[in-house]
């Protein structure tokens, strides 16, 4: 499928949404909400100067990583920027090691040396997290290179944003992706803004940016990325594409960010209307969107809703919790993570010298 | 009279005249514009200069720095923002052989008059990837300029300078001064340009000296206070200001008046500028020197994100005093 | 025109090429001509060891770069890779300065520090000559939007191979191109092969590379480079886009080289088949190409054409004895041409160590 | 036993056997396989072992080395030919953060086992460019290994530790190296690896510690003879081999055994392994110093094409035999 499907189908019906059950609803619902809570909390805790760096908030976005991310088999893997929390969550990563990664401390999920966008979990198949824009693109292509390596029936997704497009690395990965037969799926996520510059400020294309695909023969197609049963109805087959085919695909999806670029940028309500934003936010809801149709489809009610909303801020208060009571690391943690063979003692690491410290 | 500025504010200044003073001069780079500047060096200077002068571009810093490579070529002055220095890697072919080789390819036919600035500095919580400290790297490279400027006036007087050198220039600020204020001439009292080359002794001092650029200045300057203080050590702190071309003779003066040198630089300890003033320095005045000389530079790994020991990673005044101390 | 017009068309008698007066038409073969007896001075006097590094022969390709130049006003500017020998000949250089410089003599347009890969000649709007793959590309753009900045009615011409689309700065050069409309025509030399890589095997394409060019929604169009009516036809009008509208197209143009990739290439034999080399060199060889139809038209004869040939030749053999006699560098003439400001003997270049040997 | 074998050819012999030893090695690169290598490296591997394990590519080199390193997290051996190290500034982000950083960014957590190979010289008339000298560059950057073998055995020797060893390593070899032979141990006698971080002593010498790495090295040598039969000075000749980790200890013995240094490096003036190695010694070996050390470096410019006089702006035997006559 190489063009836009229009929207008015109904793709709770496709049946990759069918075979849900309405635990798995439930549970995709869930996801979605602990990741905004997740980060709710993350934000006021970042706004109270406990953490540092930056914060890129995944707020509005969550059906991407959750709807993509829950079509995954065993040998499926996932590498993101640095706008990974969602991800991370949809993963299966806890909230703890998260945050305490925000926070710094030796608990986090990198031990506090990667921060807010270098997120990492390959026993979970997820490979960061990573903060030069387009540069984790090659990486994702390189994953999914090493999964027909290897022989494994799995895929890469590789998530970037509509910025992201204009890198030199992104381009050289889709053809090489596209020449080899690699499965991967480049994943836009399209939030209309890379920092305070819209799409048509930053991209020239026809269309859409999926459309690039073309110039490398390769298949496309652009989501609505409000509608998780979409997300995932679309996502899917570019999946299989990959998994059956070793094809790979160049994904859109439309998505939007309600906080600013990061909770720095100052400018966030100045290169966006009030009125866009507050649109998106009540008409185009990926967890308000899918809540209603949980409840007209009888998967569950308002009140559920609320109770799960309850426990995902609970939740992640004592994520912030064992944030704050985890140990910061030391100076001598600074020198470790450097080197595989150093840190793990090899005969290798006794020769010569590795560190320059003064 | 001179007025008191922020490091940024003085920036903004030096680039708004120079902006005056060339129809030429173009700045370019991401959100310089309608955004004001990441981190607001731009603020205003789209409004008033509008779209020609001041241009926002795409996330595509190879294919932005090479076009302002190859305006310069026809006589277009431009200063394009890195966001960060460390974006140079997405952009390297550009900065080092277009913009480094031209001229000398060409035997002497082109030449290259741009200016990349934006900040390069650790500290900020921002990692691995976001906390390059390139500028030895870049003066290694022939056909380059760098330099590092450390306060106000100096950023401005340097900014200056880069514009309008024939050369180009990279100027390496650092987010952690952007804030900070200090005494600028008054513009009325002429042009402030501080010319590439020339270090400035920052603090006089007998017993020791410290050699240092860019943030490294602010701590060295402090931990001479500490120095004087505590341990009645009176430090004499050099500011290189500008990396190539180098002031040596400057370097030399301070080392055989106090004949003790220990070098600030927030590189990792393998090479760096130090590491090039270390080699100058015992070459030229081996016999002047009492001890060997000593650095302070960032703990050798990647930038740890941890705020809560990211500052002990990098030079900082206690490692500077405790070093000095433990040459004693 | 976004599609490939088919080559059965008769380009000479479009209007740019009605045009042309008898005189011009000579000139320009014999432009071609003295091309080809140049680089075949030198391939000779490289095989004989008396240039080093690489050469990147043109032959073959002449069509494009005396084709597009021939359209050239005062304010287009050009600039290419490393193939560089045809465009420098086309724009007006001489041969001596050429030779001379592989040579690697002080008389080189280069004073011999560029070498066969750089050859440079501002003073007529030539700006190399450069080595890495694609790194020119965004030089190229930004000649072009120097122009539009100076606001002159001229455009760049930037050239490529076709390997060099595979090139990152390439895809970004394309999109700001597009993004901020400027002047600049990209003009893919398609010679089918990068190296010992036939496009096949390097591209992911639909139908041509050129088309790669919708992905920015900009114009594009494949040229039949064997054809110097088609060439000039064609790229005309890339050009009155440039200038008229301030828009930039990407152009294919077709064609072949009939050495290896430099001459140190000793595969050149192995990757293509002998048939398809003579099949280029019989049916499709510019030179032979354009001498039948100017022949057919009347405007020379066969003698004509010979003594053209001949007069090449000598001039060609002129520029090897210049380059024989000239003088090499000094060992001082290393340290020049590396700063402006010390080559003018600047007051700024008195401040500060610029040089650090030992 | 062993056998004379050629620089390219030992290189040939190390890549095969690890091959051979380790189905996940991978060899990628452009011309690497059917064109058999754009100097003939890899000729022959394609044949033998086919489109999966000897790989050739576009000329994307930011894409492919990308590649390569996020197939090494999932446990592949890449082993990336750069056709000439100089092409490193298209691909620098992938080389100095993904493959540097992403182990510690990650706390540990992924790791890549990535050995990026290729010729890394000036001298082959192909000008500024194509003549980079990264060894020194590459290694500031902690998360990197990088070697810069002088001969036959020690390429061997060296790839195959590279390609073992689970951290990124930087192999910089030399077109003008490919051609030269030497002895070479019989594979019959056992696996030949050279650990990295191991220096090298290729002549014993008294007078004066020589002190380069990659083709400086063969330069040194000869210098050395000259020395000895025109001057009568013996000097010790220590070959590197190993840019990081480094052999600080085998520096410290020379300097230490025979009181003077002459450093070799091909790098450019500003930087360079040389001035590392420069303040390594003054800081640890201060007292054994009894003059200043001397380098012989590249003349500061970009490299210069021309055959007549490209030879002269290298590191030569003449220029080294010049500079040890000037220290006396
Ligand atoms: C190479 C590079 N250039 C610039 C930046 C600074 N930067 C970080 S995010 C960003 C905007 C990216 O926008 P987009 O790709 O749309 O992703 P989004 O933030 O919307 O998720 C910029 C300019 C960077 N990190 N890396
Ligand atoms: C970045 C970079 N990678 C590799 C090379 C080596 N190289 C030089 S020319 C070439 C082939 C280019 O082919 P193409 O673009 O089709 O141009 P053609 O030689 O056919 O004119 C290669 C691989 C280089 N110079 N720069
Ligand atoms: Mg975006
Ligand atoms: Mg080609």
């Amino acid at each position: 499928m190489s063009s836009a499907t229009t929207s008015t189908l109904d793709f709770a019906r496709s049946p990759i949404n069918q075979s849900l059950t309405p635990e798995r609803k439930i549970e995709l619902f869930t996801q979605m909400v602990r990741i905004r809570r997740f980060e709710q909390a993350a934000l006021k805790y970042y706004q109270a100067g406990r953490m540092g760096g930056f914060l890129h908030l995944y707020i509005g976005q969550e059906a991407v990583a959750v709807g993509t991310i829950s079509l995954a088999g065993k040998d499926d893997h996932f590498i993101t920027a640095y706008r990974d929390h969602g991800h991370a969550l949809a993963v299966g990563m806890g909230m703890n090691e998260c945050m305490a990664e925000m926070y710094g401390k030796q608990t986090g999920c990198s031990k506090g040396k990667g921060g807010s966008m270098h997120f990492f979990a390959p026993d979970k198949n997820y490979w960061g997290g990573h903060g030069i824009v387009g540069g984790q693109t090659p990486l994702g292509l390189g994953l999914a290179y090493g999964l027909k390596y290897l022989e494994k029936e799995g895929c890469c997704l590789c998530y970037l944003g509509d910025g992201a497009v204009n890198q030199g690395a992104f381009h050289e990965s889709l053809n090489l992706a596209a020449l080899f037969e690699i499965p991967v799926i480049f994943v836009i996520e399209n939030n209309g803004y890379s920092m305070g510059t819209s799409q048509k400020r930053s991209s020239a294309y026809r269309d859409c940016l999926a459309r690039r695909a073309e110039a490398y023969d390769m298949e496309w197609d652009v989501i609505n990325g409000s509608d998780i049963y979409e997300v995932r109805a679309k996502t899917q087959i570019a999946m299989e594409r990959a998994k059956k085919q070793s094809k790979p695909t160049l994904l859109e999806i439309d998505t939007y960010r309600y906080y600013g670029h990061s909770v720095a940028d100052a400018n966030a309500k100045k290169y966006r209307t009030p009125e866009e934003i507050e649109n998106y936010k009540k008409n185009h809801d990926p967890i308000s969107v899918f809540r209603m149709k949980l409840i007209a489809e009888g998967v569950f009610t308002e009140e559920d809703a609320a109770a799960i909303n309850k426990t995902a801020s609970e939740e992640a208060a004592a994520a912030v919790k064992f944030s704050e009571e985890s140990p910061a690391p030391t100076i001598a943690d600074i020198s470790t993570d450097v080197y595989w063979e150093t840190d793990n003692q090899t005969e290798a690491s006794k020769i010569g010298r590795h560190f320059f410290n003064d | 009279m001179s007025r008191i500025l922020s490091y940024r504010e003085a920036l903004r200044e030096g680039l708004d005249e120079e902006l005056a003073r060339d129809p030429n001069v173009v700045l370019m780079g991401e959100e310089v514009a309608q955004y004001n500047g990441a981190y607001k060096v731009t603020e205003g200077l789209w409004k008033k200069w509008g779209d020609k002068r001041v241009v926002d571009t795409p996330i595509s810093e190879a294919g932005f720095i090479g076009m302002g490579i190859g305006a310069s070529m026809l006589g277009i002055r431009p200063v394009m923002e890195l966001m960060f220095w460390s974006f140079h890697s997405v952009a390297f072919d550009q900065l080092v052989n277009n913009a480094a080789n031209v001229r000398y390819m060409s035997g002497g036919l082109a030449n290259c008059p741009i200016v990349v600035r934006g900040p390069a500095n650790g500290g900020t919580g921002v990692g691995a990837t976001h906390s390059h400290i390139p500028e030895g790297m870049f003066a290694a490279f022939p056909g380059l300029k760098v330099c590092a400027p450390a306060t106000p006036s100096d950023v401005k007087g340097l900014i200056k300078a880069a514009i309008r050198d024939n050369d180009p220039v990279y100027v390496m600020e650092n987010t952690l001064l952007y804030g900070m204020t200090g005494e600028v001439p008054d513009p009325a009292d002429g042009d402030h340009v501080v010319p590439l080359g020339l270090a400035d002794i920052k603090r006089e001092g007998s017993d020791i000296s410290i050699i240092a650029h860019g943030r490294s200045v602010i701590h060295a300057l402090e931990a001479a206070e500490t120095l004087q203080k505590e341990h009645n050590i009176n430090a004499e702190v050099l500011d290189l200001r500008s990396i190539r071309p180098l002031d040596q003779d400057a370097i030399l003066k301070t080392v055989k008046k106090t004949n003790r040198v220990l070098l600030v630089d927030e590189s990792k300890g393998f090479g760096g500028v130090s590491a090039m003033v270390s080699h100058l320095i015992q070459e030229h005045a081996f016999d002047y020197l009492d001890a060997p000389i000593k650095r302070v530079t960032t703990i050798d790994a990647p930038a740890i994100y941890s705020p809560h020991i990211e500052h002990e990673q990098l030079p900082n005044p206690r490692r500077i005093v405790e070093r000095v101390l433990g040459m004693a």
